[in-house]
């Protein structure tokens, strides 16, 4: 075990706790990731599919799990909570108590004979709720073993034997232990609000009011309903579902936060879609809101298809109460609404409360132990610039215990959170390792025209396959195919013991070919790619005939069908084995140095972090300067001054003896691949040409500041954006002395018909420009014209108390904007108070615009082209997957920070610096890059430079080269096959699934069916 | 004056002329061909006497044209590009003449999909301006297309279609100067529905001084039911029907709706009328002959001059 | 033959159906033997080649398994799998075997049921069928 | 590029009913470039006529070979080591392919197993337009770079006809109007005096008119 200090310590397994650790492990530094959980994965594991993309999101998220698992840099610790802490960054030492999990993890193979014979005893279940339990935490649970609750067990003997793996130890009386530790991560997620106390709501009473989570537990195909929609109370389809949105949040209800949830809108929108597309007409879906706040990138286009494609109906309107009377087989819910004084009574079959986060009580102690400074609603403190950065130097926080927030940003913050982590750590020394890998290979035997010798190994699992079929029968039967030499029962295949052996018989007896009988290639293949690596095999020489997922678990009681079939895919799997080949896996050797495009914040943050880790960055700005965009922002709404942060960053910067500046750069070619890319710049007054040669890049372009030309915008002296406003503040008081009345516009320019997004900052520039007006001058009457509010997260604090401080926000609709006319040196608004129900005119000593950002159309337009990196419809750069790799780029070695990506506030833009810079650090810690082998293989021979292959593939890897045939770039193909499937020429292969060996699998599977 | 035809003089002589045209019959019925004449003897100037119609075979074009010939009446000889070569065209055109017809049309034609023998050939040696500029050629130089002399040329006041509703519209004015550079002494017009439209296109014919160089002859239809001014807005390529045609016809009870396809054309009539450079008018009664005389007469432009 | 059982093969993508395959095998979703997958990287890469030399080894029914439209992990493999599909199909009818025989299915990764469920309803179609035509006649030519 | 599509498998059938082995030969360029005839469809084929023959109780032999190009003698050579036993010949080529391994073997019947389209352009993945009809005396030139001969219903030379309609042709829909694509292009070329001069009835023995045509090289040929 590591005893060494110099680690961090992540806590917290869910999402954000497991990129943390993901991004640190691959950067090579070493972790140990502590859950109180007996498997990791935390809330977004209970999800159905996530907004906006509606994924299921189970497929993306167990990769990550099982690298996790893998990764040898992190320690995992299961079932334990953190006791105290001692020290300071550099130098913390922690208490750690882990419960009893009463079984041995080493021997359990997750097989779930405990489980299906004493479900009482046997953890499982996620506990959310007596509606939902969930047959299943999650298929991909990590670890993969179950959890005993000792002290429901009435039988400890039966229990543990029914455990084919000896796994059961009833001795275990759980263990403390201290670890020490450089940085600590502290990422514990968020806790749902409870509505059990709300009377009015029904939470308590009625079965079918749920809770948002509840509702999507329901709608999951892993869930307690196999993804059934039913009514809990009486297992009815039901015909109209509501949402109430903000419960547990903005204050609304007792013990509610004062903080908006951010999340609940877009979690909403996304359960109501899913819920009408599988079943369009025949259900009705109503959300009731306050402000609809789909702030997010192409979150508002979500919206807008919920509304208009999907018919979703929204109601703005605050429920007064979900009952259920007497008599009536619905729920009656009654709600307001704008149009007149009379309560509206409406029913429906299910009632979903979309609840907020809080911080658990037991976080909050734990947050006391750290040292931590909290905020009111318990959440700690942070910088006002780094929003990872908390008040103990060397503790940071990321996802929703730095403030609510949904997936994207959170795994923002967990990367920002990882290179912050590391950077408290002590260079390490890496030579012993490469030398201990080298001694574990032996050099590949050469398989290439001799006689295939196969091994087939089938595992019996235990009961697993032996209880259903002769796994015995089974491996002679094997014995008898052509080309097998060894053929012999294995046992538990994935245990130490047996792949010792396996690795032993494969040198003994000369095998060049392996079968193994057992569990998925999904979760398997790689640990025996390994034992035949180290046997002397090329790790693609092997084949797996999933017998136990996709034979015994699910043919259990059909034993001679079962073993027909195992036969059938044995032999399939032995015909495919003897025309496999070795292959390569694709390696470059990386290059180490790193471009930034862009010298704004995000720009400085991503070249600084990564020249302090020692990296060559080479830092590219358009323009004469550095500083970008936040060089025209004076204070944030908490009250940062942004000046010296520029200043600081630009001096910071410029000075870096690893950084090197270059100003007035325009790219104009590209080339290379994933870890050896160059780039060609026009740099200087005079546009001299010159080529850098980089392993990543960040892009960090930035956004530009719309300016519609609208509501007398540059047409009236009066009229101004928020930018020009917040200068005028600051820089000329008097004028704003005399002011009685000023007029803010939302939404100019944003969530229109030619910019349907949301700009996200607008709302919260009004409101801090409004309160920073009534300091400068408290007479000022100040009104904010919105469409919806969208103060998310602390920033609802603001807003509540620019309301209280008299500012006057009125709601206007798309459809009746507020009408402006120029009278003398004022200027005369006029809209339509909803709440009045009436007309208003206000003149105007000021009228201010809120105008938001656009992205820079030209520019992102040619660096698009130039790095073959797409874009959204509005422009702004396209992430590899906008949940779970929002930094990443689809273009390996890519990532992007800042408002490039969508736009942002400046502590967003430097967390999401801080995440590109991890994430590059992550592929930078390589010496080479390895590409796997599973890529497409053109025979120019054959090729007739047809292009189909060009036109399907869809990434655009294939080209027709100088030779006149289609080349296809190992390093840059992903591996589909698409291509090989569609070329008329027959050209093309994919490496691991050729055609030939599809084809061995289609004869032999016919050879007996039909002798 | 460059021929003997009826139409040609009607017009010299500054009248508004009107023709209108019977389609030849599916089958050997010479009299079929007599009692469509009858219907419209007095009432127009010429009849214009169709080329195997929407693709469909018929009666040939030149044979039912010399049956009227016989009868007295003034045919105007149809040919389409579509199904023959330019031998055949030239040898149907001196027939012609020979016969006593002294008017024709040059047409493409409809392509072959709409017809009855979809299987068959679409010729198109030449098309429609080649065949005006060949018939011109025959007439004025007395040269074959291919070059040879011609012995006693066939004088044909010839004729040439225009829609000036199809796509693109900027190009129809412009097609019908190619046209009448070709050769064309007059045109027919495509059914005129939309006015407003057409009043447009004679615009640019007028701003090009066309309507000096040629006599435009506007087309007419009357409409028989709601069915078939919904089937003429929708199903006919180049048709142009508004839908206050449709709505109009549609608004009178099933039997009043042929008389109200009288009345939207005679409106049409006195419309057409009023636009300078109108030389006439063209009436597609198909399968209505005998309500030609009705429409003529009630447009007031009975009897027909004599000339 | 009453006591026909059909062969089926089922070439399903890594991501989501053969995932979802291991998942109905994690919940014990019990399914008919008949069906033998082919695992593949993604059903776009399944070539028409594949599936018609399977009806001509002998196979009684093929279907094709993908992510759900829209989340395929290559984009749009899925889209392109379902377009072989039909287009192997019409050759099928050319050929004198059941169109029907041939089918498109998509489900996500989570959907374990689903694939049991699919699996089963394709033998049962197929057991109804009866032997492929080609099946039949490999047969009869075994037996002469 | 010359198109290609494959025959009703029936027709196929017909032809090669009487035999026990067929040499099935597939070509590299234009027709596997369209989808018609490579090394995939003669596969394809070759699965699909012996199933379809075992169905009707015969049995077949399917050899497949794929040339590089079918219409040029020294390639068709290299199938003369696989005619060995072979019945007949089916060609995956276009016509000229076709006849020209009819050619070489003269004993040999030779089949077509595609039916030759057009000379055409891909207008995206897996589908064809038909661009030119070979009429030996390109007015290109004249019409924006856009063929009235190949892609007019009417082969109008001088402007649309009255059936044009928001660009389509009126056979349907799915076609464009050769003349409405045409002006718009003069349009963008600033050309459309073009439009306005009347093209002259085509001589058509630099086409078909004169009957089977030859390019002869003097340079060249031998």
């Amino acid at each position: 075990m590591n005893t060494s200090n110099n680690r961090v310590l992540v806590i917290g397994g869910g999402m954000a706790g497991i990129r943390t650790a993901l991004d640190l492990a691959e950067a090579e530094k070493n972790v140990i990731l502590v859950d109180r959980a007996y498997s990791i994965g935390g809330l977004m594991t209970q999800l159905d599919r996530t907004f906006p993309t509606n994924n299921c999101d189970l497929c993306t998220l167990a990769p990550n799990l099982s690298e996790g698992s893998r990764q040898e840099h992190i320690e995992l610790v299961t079932m334990t909570t953190v006791t105290d802490v001692k020290g300071t960054k550099g130098d913390f030492t922690v208490q750690l108590e882990t419960a009893p999990r009463f079984i041995n993890l080493d021997k359990c193979t997750a097989c779930g004979e405990c489980h299906k014979k004493f479900p009482e005893w046997v953890r499982f279940t996620p506990g959310l709720d007596h509606r939902a339990p969930t047959c299943m935490r999650y298929p991909q649970a990590t670890p993969q073993a179950f959890s005993i609750d000792m002290a429901k067990c009435t039988d400890v003997k039966a229990l543990m034997e029914s455990c084919p793996a000896g796994a059961i130890n009833p001795d275990d009386f759980g263990s403390r232990r201290e670890v020490k530790c450089a940085s600590i991560v502290f990422v514990p997620g968020g806790a749902l609000f409870d509505p059990s106390h709300l009377d009015y709501l029904g939470y308590a009473a009625q079965a079918d009011v749920v809770t948002s989570l509840e509702y999507e537990r329901i709608l999951s195909a892993s869930g307690p309903t196999m993804g059934r929609l039913i009514r809990p109370s009486n297992g009815q389809q039901p015909k109209k579902v509501a949402w109430i949105q903000c419960v547990g949040s903005r204050g609304l209800q007792k013990g509610a936060g004062q903080y908006c949830s951010s999340a609940c809108c877009m979690f909403a929108l996304k359960e109501a879609i899913v819920t009408k597309e599988r079943f369009g007409d025949d259900i009705e879906t109503t959300i009731f809101y306050m402000d609809m706040r789909t702030m997010g990138k192409d979150y508002e286009r979500y919206f807008l298809r919920a509304r208009d494609e999907f018919g979703v109906r929204f109601v703005r309107s605050r429920p007064h109460s979900v009952l259920r009377p007497a008599g009536v087989d619905n729920l009656v819910v009654t709600y307001g609404t704008d149009s007149g004084p009379v309560n509206v009574t409406e029913e429906f079959d299910i009632v979903v409360l979309s609840t907020g986060f809080r911080v658990a009580d037991d976080v909050r102690v734990l947050a006391g132990k750290l040292g931590l400074d909290l905020n009111s609603g318990g959440f700690p403190t942070t910088d006002g610039f780094n929003p990872v950065v908390t008040s103990v130097p060397g503790v940071y926080v990321a996802g929703v215990i730095e403030a609510p927030k949904d997936i994207p940003e959170t795994m923002v913050q967990a990367s920002a959170a990882a290179i912050m982590a590391a950077g408290d750590l002590a260079p390490a020394e890496k030579v012993e390792k490469t030398e201990a890998d080298q001694e574990l290979l032996p050099p590949e035997f050469g398989v290439v025209g001799e006689e295939p010798r196969v091994g087939v190994f089938i595992c019996d699992c235990g009961e697993n396959i032996g209880g259903v079929i002769d796994a015995g029968a089974l491996a002679d039967y094997a014995g008898t195919l052509p080309h097998v030499a060894v053929s012999r029962l294995q046992g538990h295949g994935c245990s130490r013991e047996s792949m010792r052996q396996i690795q032993q018989i494969i040198v003994d007896e000369k095998i060049n070919r392996v079968v193994i009988g057992g569990c998925s290639p999904r979760t398997h293949e790689a640990k025996f790619q390994e034992v035949i690596r180290k046997a002397g095999l090329n790790r693609y020489l092997l084949e797996i005939a999933n017998i136990r997922d996709q034979v015994t678990w699910v043919h259990a009681n059909r034993a001679e069908g079962a073993t027909e079939k195992a036969k059938d895919l044995v032999r399939m799997a032995v015909g495919s084995v003897v025309r496999s080949q070795p292959l390569a896996d694709h390696s470059l050797p990386m290059n180490k140095d790193v471009l930034v495009v862009g010298g704004g914040v995000a720009g400085m943050t991503a070249a600084l972090q990564l020249a302090d880790h020692g990296h060559k960055v080479y830092l590219a700005e358009r323009s004469a300067a550095l500083g970008g965009q936040a060089a025209k922002i004076h204070r944030t709404l908490e009250g940062d001054e942004v000046a010296p942060l520029v200043r600081d960053l630009v001096a910071r910067t410029e000075a870096h003896a690893n950084i090197q500046v270059i100003t007035r750069a325009l790219i104009v070619d590209h080339s290379g691949l994933p870890g050896m890319f160059k780039t060609g710049m026009q740099t200087g007054r005079q546009m001299f040409y010159r080529q850098i040669e980089h392993g990543v890049t960040i892009l960090a372009t930035g956004a530009l500041p719309n300016r519609p030309a609208q509501y007398l915008l540059d047409e009236c002296s009066q009229v101004s954006t928020q930018l020009e406003l917040q200068a005028l503040i600051a820089e000329n008081p008097e004028t704003v002395r005399t002011w009685d009345n000023v007029v803010m516009i939302q939404c100019v320019g944003s969530r229109t018909a030619d910019n349907p997004n949301c700009s996200r900052i607008c709302c919260q520039t009004a409101v801090k420009n409004a309160l920073r007006i009534l300091e400068v001058n408290p007479e000022a009457r100040i009104f904010v014209l919105y469409r919806d509010m969208r103060t998310y997260g602390f920033q609802e604090e603001y807003y509540q108390k620019a309301r209280q401080a008299g500012v006057i926000f009125a709601r206007y609709s798309a459809e009746a904007p507020p009408q402006v006319k120029a009278v003398g040196n004022m200027v005369e608004v006029t809209f339509n108070d909803p709440v009045l129900g009436r007309e208003i005119t206000v003149n105007a000593d000021r009228l201010c615009l809120s105008t938001g950002l656009v992205a820079d159309e030209d520019g992102n337009d040619e660096l698009a082209m130039i790095f073959k990196i797409p874009r959204t419809a509005d422009g702004y750069f396209l992430e590899d997957h906008v949940k779970l790799r929002p930094v990443d780029l689809p273009v390996p070695g890519f990532f992007v920070a800042g408002t490039a990506h969508g736009p942002k506030l400046i502590r967003e833009s430097v967390a999401q610096a801080l995440a590109a810079s991890s994430r590059a650090l992550t592929m930078l810690a390589r010496d080479t890059i390895d590409l796997g082998a599973r890529a497409a293989r053109v025979d120019r021979d054959r090729c007739a430079a047809c292009l189909v292959c060009v036109r399907a593939c869809p990434f655009g890897i294939p080209y027709i080269n100088a030779d006149g045939y289609s080349e296809i770039d190992p390093a840059k193909c992903h591996g589909c096959g698409v291509c090989a499937s569609v070329c008329p020429a027959k050209a093309i292969q994919l490496m691991q699934f050729e055609d030939d060996r599809i084809m061995a699998k289609l004869e032999e599977l016919f050879e007996r069916s039909i002798a | 004056m460059k021929t003997e035809s009826k139409l040609e003089k009607v017009l010299a002589a500054g009248h508004l002329a009107v023709t209108s045209e019977c389609g030849p019959p599916r089958g050997c019925m010479p009299d079929k061909v007599r009692e469509k004449g009858k219907y419209l003897e007095g009432v127009v100037d010429a009849i214009n006497v169709t080329d195997n119609q929407t693709a469909m075979v018929r009666m040939s074009s030149l044979a039912a044209s010399a049956i009227l010939r016989q009868e007295g009446l003034n045919p105007l000889l149809q040919v389409v590009s579509r199904d023959r070569n330019r031998l055949a065209m030239q040898a149907d055109i001196i027939g012609a003449y020979s016969l006593g017809i002294d008017t024709m049309l040059c047409l493409s034609g409809d392509h072959t999909k709409f017809g009855d023998h979809p299987m068959a050939a679409n010729v198109h040696d030449i098309d429609s301006i080649q065949m005006i500029q060949m018939v011109k050629r025959m007439r004025d130089e007395g040269l074959f297309q291919g070059g040879a002399e011609l012995k006693n040329p066939p004088k044909m006041f010839i004729g040439a279609a225009a829609n000036p509703f199809a796509d693109p519209f900027e190009l129809r004015v412009l097609r019908l100067a190619k046209k009448i550079a070709a050769g064309a002494d007059f045109i027919q017009t495509q059914c005129i529905f939309n006015v407003d439209k057409f009043e447009k296109w004679m615009e640019g014919v007028r701003s090009m001084g066309l309507h000096k160089k040629c006599y435009i002859l506007a087309g007419i239809t009357p409409i028989k039911s709601v069915g078939a001014a919904r089937y003429m807005k929708n199903k006919v390529p180049g048709m142009d029907v508004p839908q206050e045609i449709v709505d109009r016809m549609a608004a009178q009870p099933k039997e009043k709706q042929p008389e109200e396809g009288i009345t939207i054309c005679i409106e049409t009539i006195e419309r057409l009328k009023k636009i300078e450079g109108v030389a006439g008018f063209h009436i597609m009664a198909i399968d209505w002959e005998e309500k030609v005389k009705e429409i003529v007469e009630r447009a007031g432009l009975l009897p027909r001059p004599v000339v | 033959m009453d006591n026909f059982e059909p062969v089926i093969v089922a070439f399903c993508c890594h991501y989501c159906a053969y995932t979802a395959a291991d998942m109905a095998g994690s919940q014990r979703l019990s399914y008919p033997p008949n069906v033998k997958v082919i695992r593949v990287p993604c059903s776009g890469k399944v070539d028409a080649m594949h599936v018609v030399k399977a009806f001509e080894k002998g196979a009684d029914g093929v279907y094709v398994a993908g992510c759900l439209e829209g989340d395929c992990h290559f984009k749009n493999g899925n889209t392109k799998a379902a377009r072989m599909v039909a287009y192997v199909r019409r050759y099928m009818d050319e050929i004198g075997i059941e169109p029907d025989r041939l089918e498109m299915v998509t489900m996500s990764a989570g959907m374990g049921y689903r694939f049991a469920q699919v699996a089963t309803e394709i033998t049962e179609k197929i057991r109804r069928m009866g032997p492929s035509p080609i099946h039949a006649a490999i047969e009869t030519g075994k037996a002469a | 590029m010359i198109t290609a599509e494959r025959k009703p498998l029936e027709e196929l059938i017909e032809y090669i009913r009487p035999y026990r082995r067929i040499l099935l030969v597939g070509c590299n360029e234009c027709v596997t470039v369209c989808a018609a005839g490579g090394r995939k469809e003669v596969g394809l084929l070759a699965s699909g006529l012996q199933m379809a023959l075992l169905k009707a109780g015969a049995s077949i032999e399917v050899r497949e070979h794929t040339l590089e190009r079918q219409c040029d003698p020294e390639y068709v050579e290299e199938l003369v080591p696989m005619l060995d036993g072979v019945d007949a010949v089916m060609s995956m080529a276009c016509g000229c392919g076709v006849q020209e391994v009819a050619r070489r073997f003269k004993n040999k019947p030779v089949y077509p197993a595609l039916n030759t389209k057009f000379m055409g352009a891909s207008e995206r993945q897996g589908v064809w337009a038909e661009r030119c009809m070979g009429c030996g005396n390109c007015l290109l030139g004249e019409t924006g770079g856009i063929c009235p001969i190949a892609r007019c219903a009417k082969q109008l030379m001088n402007g649309p006809c009255g059936g044009s309609t928001n660009g389509h042709c009126e056979i349907g829909d799915d076609v464009d109007c050769a003349w409405a694509l045409i002006w718009e292009r003069l349009k963008e070329l600033g050309q459309q005096d073009r439009y306005v001069e009347i093209a002259p009835a085509k001589d058509w023995r630099a086409g078909k008119g004169a009957g089977p045509r030859k390019i002869i090289r003097e340079d060249l040929a031998e």
